[in-house]
């Protein structure tokens, strides 16, 4: 498989709570800050709803980079989600890491419902990383 | 002096921002600069004043301003700026176009009383130098 | 106590005195101060512009040496010197860029490793006022003194990091340690003038006019200062006092490390 | 196989301009199970709901996507929708192709591609949606309102009027807040004690008003309808029952402590009511300062007391009481003045805030009225104001305006001339806002009639001359040095929320915006609520505002509250926790991760070939889930599950975003 590093849009899976960093890509909006396109959001209530399979299957499924973002420590709307969700990606991404797939592939963030320019900056950011690593073979399914 | 499109569109602002690193829109005008400046006085262009007319693209008039040149640096304005916009960069920037072209040095040496020459410390003369002499 | 030591040009010259009593009384308060090798001027001046990142490779090339000293911390004492070398380092330690392009011309690269430290901190916070308070032979009782900040230990605020820009205190802090007393006036951090006294001296002779007679209205009988331009331009335009204090009316002016000399008796 | 319909809004120009609505639609056509799609102009008016009404009728459908603008805005909406036609609520999902793709896209066929893949992801969810239903919560029809100044009396009263009961709680000893201490208010110069005071009262005396003084919330549990709040009423020392205010020990206490409402301009004792007029007017012991608590010696109050009422073995007590809804009126701290050295406040005496200036101006405060120079208790005849002092200063202080330091400046202006005669204000500006109802005119009178001179220009520095002060700045407008000689500077000093703002969010679960203003669940429609249902918003707690505003807002979440709590029952969150026993091995992992307690353990029979044997399963309390989801990541076997975000809802997602 030959790919153009150059023209490779990578494709990114963002797993954002309901109630800080969804609202936080909402106030992007509102704000009307671009960033690119790649960043495709999938809304769950709490980061910690989010389950390692499903990270496990986005990257299987040819996603370039996932994003877990939610509420700053101590923010949590649910008290105490996001510190089950650190513990719990802290472990996925040494495992992922094991498996060879570069850290910056996987990345968890606190962005809350006030900071648009953090979530378009985050976006521009991550969506440049992954780019420069270009596309991800590891475990994407043959296909 | 008279503002227009032209001169508020010009290259020139961009110039300046660009060789300054500052943001000459951020400014609103409340003049704690000018209030604050040790040296406003021998000033014709107040700080607050070099702001504006960066804003509205009176590039040349502040080319030809004496403020370019009192300006020492102290930083007292940007320090106290409610804007944090660093005007010593400005103004610096302005003097670099100065001097960028061809006879633009403000000072040489032979300008110096030899009263300066022989006592002035080499921390003065070459801040001196570095900032009027290209 | 082991430092290295960036003395720069002025110390070297016309303010020999400021050096020589530095090293008098870090030997009696035990520092010992390593200069640096080869340094080259600072360049007296940090750069205020985006695209002079070169003129910044004589103050890394400095402490890039400092740091094969193995020592913690530089010390420097021109208030120019400090100027630049503390924005220096903040620069390469924070601006990834400005590292890429400085280091491309070094031999080792310089990530910022040192502590770039004035004489007066180490005095403060390494060894302590009450401590030197502690080894004041002669105390200064009943001299009054102006201290004289100027700007370029202060400024700009948010890179210097020395002291509270408006009402900074070390100075005087350091006054009473020594037994002597700081006399309060509104011009202690007003800048006087600077560079100014070599090509706009009328400028500058106002600005030190304002400082002098206002210390001097406010009882001083010196000036204490940390850099040798505020002194040479200080002492430059002397006659500005005439006003307040008659024909003959002078005012000394002091680097700190010599009231700190003469206290500790060296 | 499901029948699924896509609806595209427009948003007027706000989607189409930036997406191809055509396009759009005639990938959807293509989706797996989609057997309809349109578009619409704007999705959510009338004819847009009409619109896709009839069409789940017409084309028989079961599951509807609408691409439109967040499901924050509209999902209630559309919910309503399609429940009008008929369908359960929960088969609709919404495409977020407004705030997440056309507003921050700029290339039309990118974008488009975007939102063709967010149609696709919500029709792969949509298709494994399955029927919710919410069950009924009973109410608890008591109301706490956090914050006894202005915003909170004002709210405790209105809710208290409709026939509900409500605690009001404060910290301080009495209730009033800022208001009480400030002397008069713009634009009309009524006396701000007087206007306050009545209602103080009224609180006091009100029979549906319980006040709680001199206690903070220590923790709140539970969710709209169901808050158990724990308070921590701190040990008085002072038995409120049998203390009569008569004052007697805080005359005879020997110990004067500097006075917080009159702004450190006067003493207190250790044993004192804030101020005179005090609601409760019962003392507390300051234990900081009290000579008893500090130096175990004195004991006068207790020997002064005719009552007996004073009792230093009091503790601090915890109240916990049920509440359907909370109203938060915290109120702002003023800004603090350390980076701001070049106004030489706290340096020189004459130098002070515009809060101690009122205090300086009241009756009742340390100069009984008069306006005096702190430094040498004389009258200032030229008196400099100063704006924004922290405030539109992004580099050392507060980067918003605070909005009510033009008004009050120009009353100070107005005042300081109707007190000393022949005085003259110098107000430097940086701009002058006055929009309100008179505040213009207001401000107009200021310098036509009282002595006011305004210089656009931001001070740059104040420094001591003699006994007086030189003030240095520019007159912008005329491009003229300014070197002023005063006798008095007057600092517009900025509003800050709490410094313990943050603190009481977190245990609300509120958000508050990066100044630690609580946020309001929506900045123009939902001003008082905020994102968790059931606590409210008054005051300057979320926003720098004037007394006006403050009670209208107070009110508008009285409304609120009241509106809540007459309500029978509510109905609940049906995106919770589902456990299926089959799967589930009574680990019990999901209860560790619980933050509600809402998990237990519950035995169950089962028959194991012939057998019947108990065993252990989780159980999930349906009123007490607010549905998070922790549960079902900790769950090995994946027994748990989130109605609403399931496991196969989610993946579907991820596959579709993939494809």
């Amino acid at each position: 498989m030959s790919v153009n590093l150059e023209s490779h849009e990578p494709l990114i899976v963002a797993f954002c709570c309901n109630w800080c960093s969804y609202a936080g890509a909402d106030l992007a909006g509102t704000s009307r800050m671009s960033y690119p396109t790649n960043v495709r959001i999938v809304r769950v209530p709490c980061s910690s709803r989010v389950n390692p399979s499903f990270i496990i299957r986005a990257f299987q499924r040819g996603a370039d980079g996932v994003l877990i973002a939610g509420c700053h420590p101590g923010d949590c709307h649910y008290h105490s989600g996001n510190y089950y969700t650190r513990r719990r990606f802290t472990v996925l991404k040494r495992m992922l890491e094991y498996m060879g797939i570069e850290p910056e592939r996987f990345q968890v963030r606190w962005i809350s419902g006030s900071e648009g320019a953090k979530f378009a900056g985050v976006m521009n950011e991550i969506t440049q990383e992954i780019k420069a690593l270009g596309p991800n073979r590891k475990l994407r399914d043959v296909r | 002096m008279k503002i227009t499109t032209e001169k508020i569109n010009s290259n020139l602002v961009r110039d300046v921002e660009e060789v300054s690193g500052q943001k000459v829109s951020a400014c609103f005008q409340c003049g704690k600069c000018t209030g604050g400046c040790p040296v406003v006085w021998a000033m014709d262009i107040f700080p607050h004043q070099v702001l504006r007319y960066a804003q509205m693209g009176l590039i040349d008039e502040l080319l030809h301003s004496k403020t370019l040149w009192i300006c020492a640096s102290c930083q007292t304005c940007d320090s106290r700026c409610p804007r944090e916009v660093d005007i010593p960069k400005v103004i610096e920037a302005l003097r670099l176009i100065i001097m960028r072209e061809k006879g633009g040095n403000y000072l040489h040496p032979n300008d110096l009383p030899a009263r300066v020459r022989e006592n002035a410390p080499q921390q003065g003369l070459v801040s001196a130098f570095r900032k009027y002499a290209k | 106590m082991r430092y290295s030591y960036y003395p720069g040009c002025t110390l070297k010259t016309k303010a020999k005195v400021y050096e020589d009593t530095t090293l008098q009384t870090a030997k009696a308060l035990g520092l010992e101060m390593v200069e640096v090798e080869e340094w080259q001027c600072c360049g007296a001046l940090y750069p205020l512009n985006t695209e002079e990142h070169f003129s910044l490779l004589a103050p890394v090339r400095a402490l890039s040496q400092a740091k094969e000293l193995n020592h913690e911390k530089m010390v420097t004492l021109c208030a120019g010197c400090f100027n630049v070398f503390k924005r220096t380092n903040k620069a390469m330690r924070e601006d990834g860029e400005l590292r890429r392009k400085i280091n491309d011309y070094l031999e080792e690269d310089y990530l910022g490793e040192v502590d770039v430290v004035h004489y007066l901190e180490v005095l403060k916070k390494d060894i302590g006022f009450t401590a030197v308070a502690e080894k004041v032979k002669k105390k200064l009782e009943g001299r009054k003194i102006a201290p004289y900040y100027g700007c370029l230990l202060l400024k700009p605020r948010n890179e210097m990091d020395f002291d509270d820009v408006e009402n900074p205190t070390i100075f005087e802090d350091f006054l009473s340690a020594l037994g002597a007393t700081a006399v309060e006036y509104p011009y202690k951090t007003e800048c006087c003038g600077s560079y100014l006294s070599m090509a706009n001296e009328e400028v500058a002779e106002t600005a030190v006019g304002r400082i002098l007679k206002s210390a001097y209205k406010s009882g001083a009988e010196a000036i204490m200062v940390a850099c040798p331009l505020c002194k040479y331009n200080l002492e430059e335009y002397q006659k500005q006092l005439q006003d307040v204090a008659g024909e003959n009316g002078k005012m000394s002016v002091l680097y700190f490390t010599e009231l700190l000399a003469e206290a500790l008796d060296v | 196989m499901k029948r699924i319909g896509v609806f595209i809004c427009w948003c007027g120009s706000n989607i189409a301009a930036t997406v191809d609505i055509d396009k759009t639609i005639a990938a959807a056509k293509q989706m797996p199970g989609v057997v309809f799609a349109d578009h619409n102009k704007y999705t959510c008016s009338e004819l847009g709901q009409d619109m896709v009404k009839n069409a789940i009728k017409e084309h028989q459908l079961d599951r509807v996507v609408i691409g439109a603008c967040s499901p924050r805005m509209h999902e209630n909406t559309f919910r309503k929708t399609v429940e009008a036609a008929g369908l359960n609520p929960y088969y609709m999902e919404i495409a977020n192709i407004r705030e997440q793709c056309s507003w921050v896209h700029k290339d039309k066929e990118t974008a488009t591609g975007k939102a063709i893949s967010l149609v696709r992801t919500a029709v792969a969810k949509a298709a494994r949606n399955e029927a919710l239903f919410s069950t009924e919560m009973p109410i608890e029809r008591r109301a706490l309102v956090i914050g006894g100044g202005i915003a909170g009396i004002q709210a405790a009263l209105d809710i208290a009027e409709t026939g509900f009961e409500v605690d009001l709680l404060e910290k301080e000893p009495s209730i009033g807040g800022r208001m009480a201490q400030l002397d008069k208010t713009f634009p009309t110069l009524d006396c701000s004690a007087c206007i306050l005071t009545p209602k103080m009262v009224d609180v006091a005396q009100h029979e549906k008003i319980r006040l709680i003084t001199y206690s903070e919330v220590e923790k709140v549990e539970g969710y709209v309808g169901n808050f158990t709040v724990t308070i921590r009423n701190k040990a008085r020392s002072v038995d409120m029952e049998k203390c009569t205010g008569c004052g007697d020990c805080m005359n005879k206490c020997p110990q004067k402590v500097s006075s917080e409402f009159e702004m450190g301009l006067a003493e207190r004792r250790a044993i004192y009511t804030p101020f005179p007029q005090a609601v409760p007017n019962k003392p507390a012991i300051d234990r900081a300062t009290c000579r008893w608590f500090t130096q175990e010696k004195c004991r006068v109050c207790e020997k002064i007391c005719p009552t007996g009422a004073i009792d230093y073995d009091q503790v601090d007590e915890f109240i916990t009481q049920r509440y359907g809804a909370i109203v938060v009126a915290t109120g702002f701290d003023t800004h603090k003045l350390d980076k701001y050295g070049e106004y030489a406040y706290g340096k020189h005496p004459d130098v002070i805030t515009s809060l101690e200036m009122e205090r300086l101006f009241n009756a009742s405060g340390p100069t009984g009225g008069k306006l005096l120079r702190p430094s040498n208790g004389k009258p200032p005849k030229n008196v400099a104001f100063i704006q924004c002092v922290g405030s539109r200063d992004k580099a050392k202080g507060n980067p918003y305006c605070a909005k009510i330091c033009c008004m009050y400046t120009a009353k100070h202006a107005i005042l300081l001339n109707e007190k000393v005669p022949g005085s003259k204000s110098f107000v430097f500006y940086i701009d002058v806002r006055t929009p309100g109802k008179d505040y213009e005119e207001f401000y107009n009178r200021a310098y036509e009639q009282h002595n006011a001179t305004y210089i656009k220009g931001n001070v740059s520095k104040v420094f001591p001359d003699g006994d007086q002060l030189v003030v240095r700045s520019v007159d912008a407008l005329s491009g003229a040095l300014v070197e002023l000689v005063v006798d008095m500077v007057v600092l517009a000093t900025s509003v800050d929320a709490r410094s313990d703002a943050k603190d009481l969010a977190q245990k609300l679960s509120i958000t508050t915006n990066a100044h630690k203003f609580f946020n309001e669940a929506h900045p123009k429609l939902r001003p008082v609520e905020t994102q968790t249902a059931g606590i409210f918003l008054a005051g300057v707690c979320q926003g720098p505002k004037d007394i006006p505003e403050t009670v209208a807002q107070a009110s508008a979440a009285a409304v609120k509250v009241a509106s809540l709590l007459s309500k029978e029952s509510l109905k609940s969150n049906p995106t919770i926790a589902e456990v299926d026993q089959k799967r589930c091995s009574g680990d019990m992992s999901c209860m560790a991760v619980c933050p509600y307690g809402a998990i237990s353990e519950k035995i169950i029979e089962e028959r194991r070939g012939r057998e019947t044997v108990t065993r252990k399963i989780a159980e999930v309390n349906t009123a007490l889930c607010q549905g998070c989801g922790a549960c079902t990541v900790a769950c090995r076997p994946g027994a748990i599950n989130l109605k609403g975000f399931t496991n196969e809802q989610i993946l579907a997602e991820v596959d579709a975003i993939c494809l």
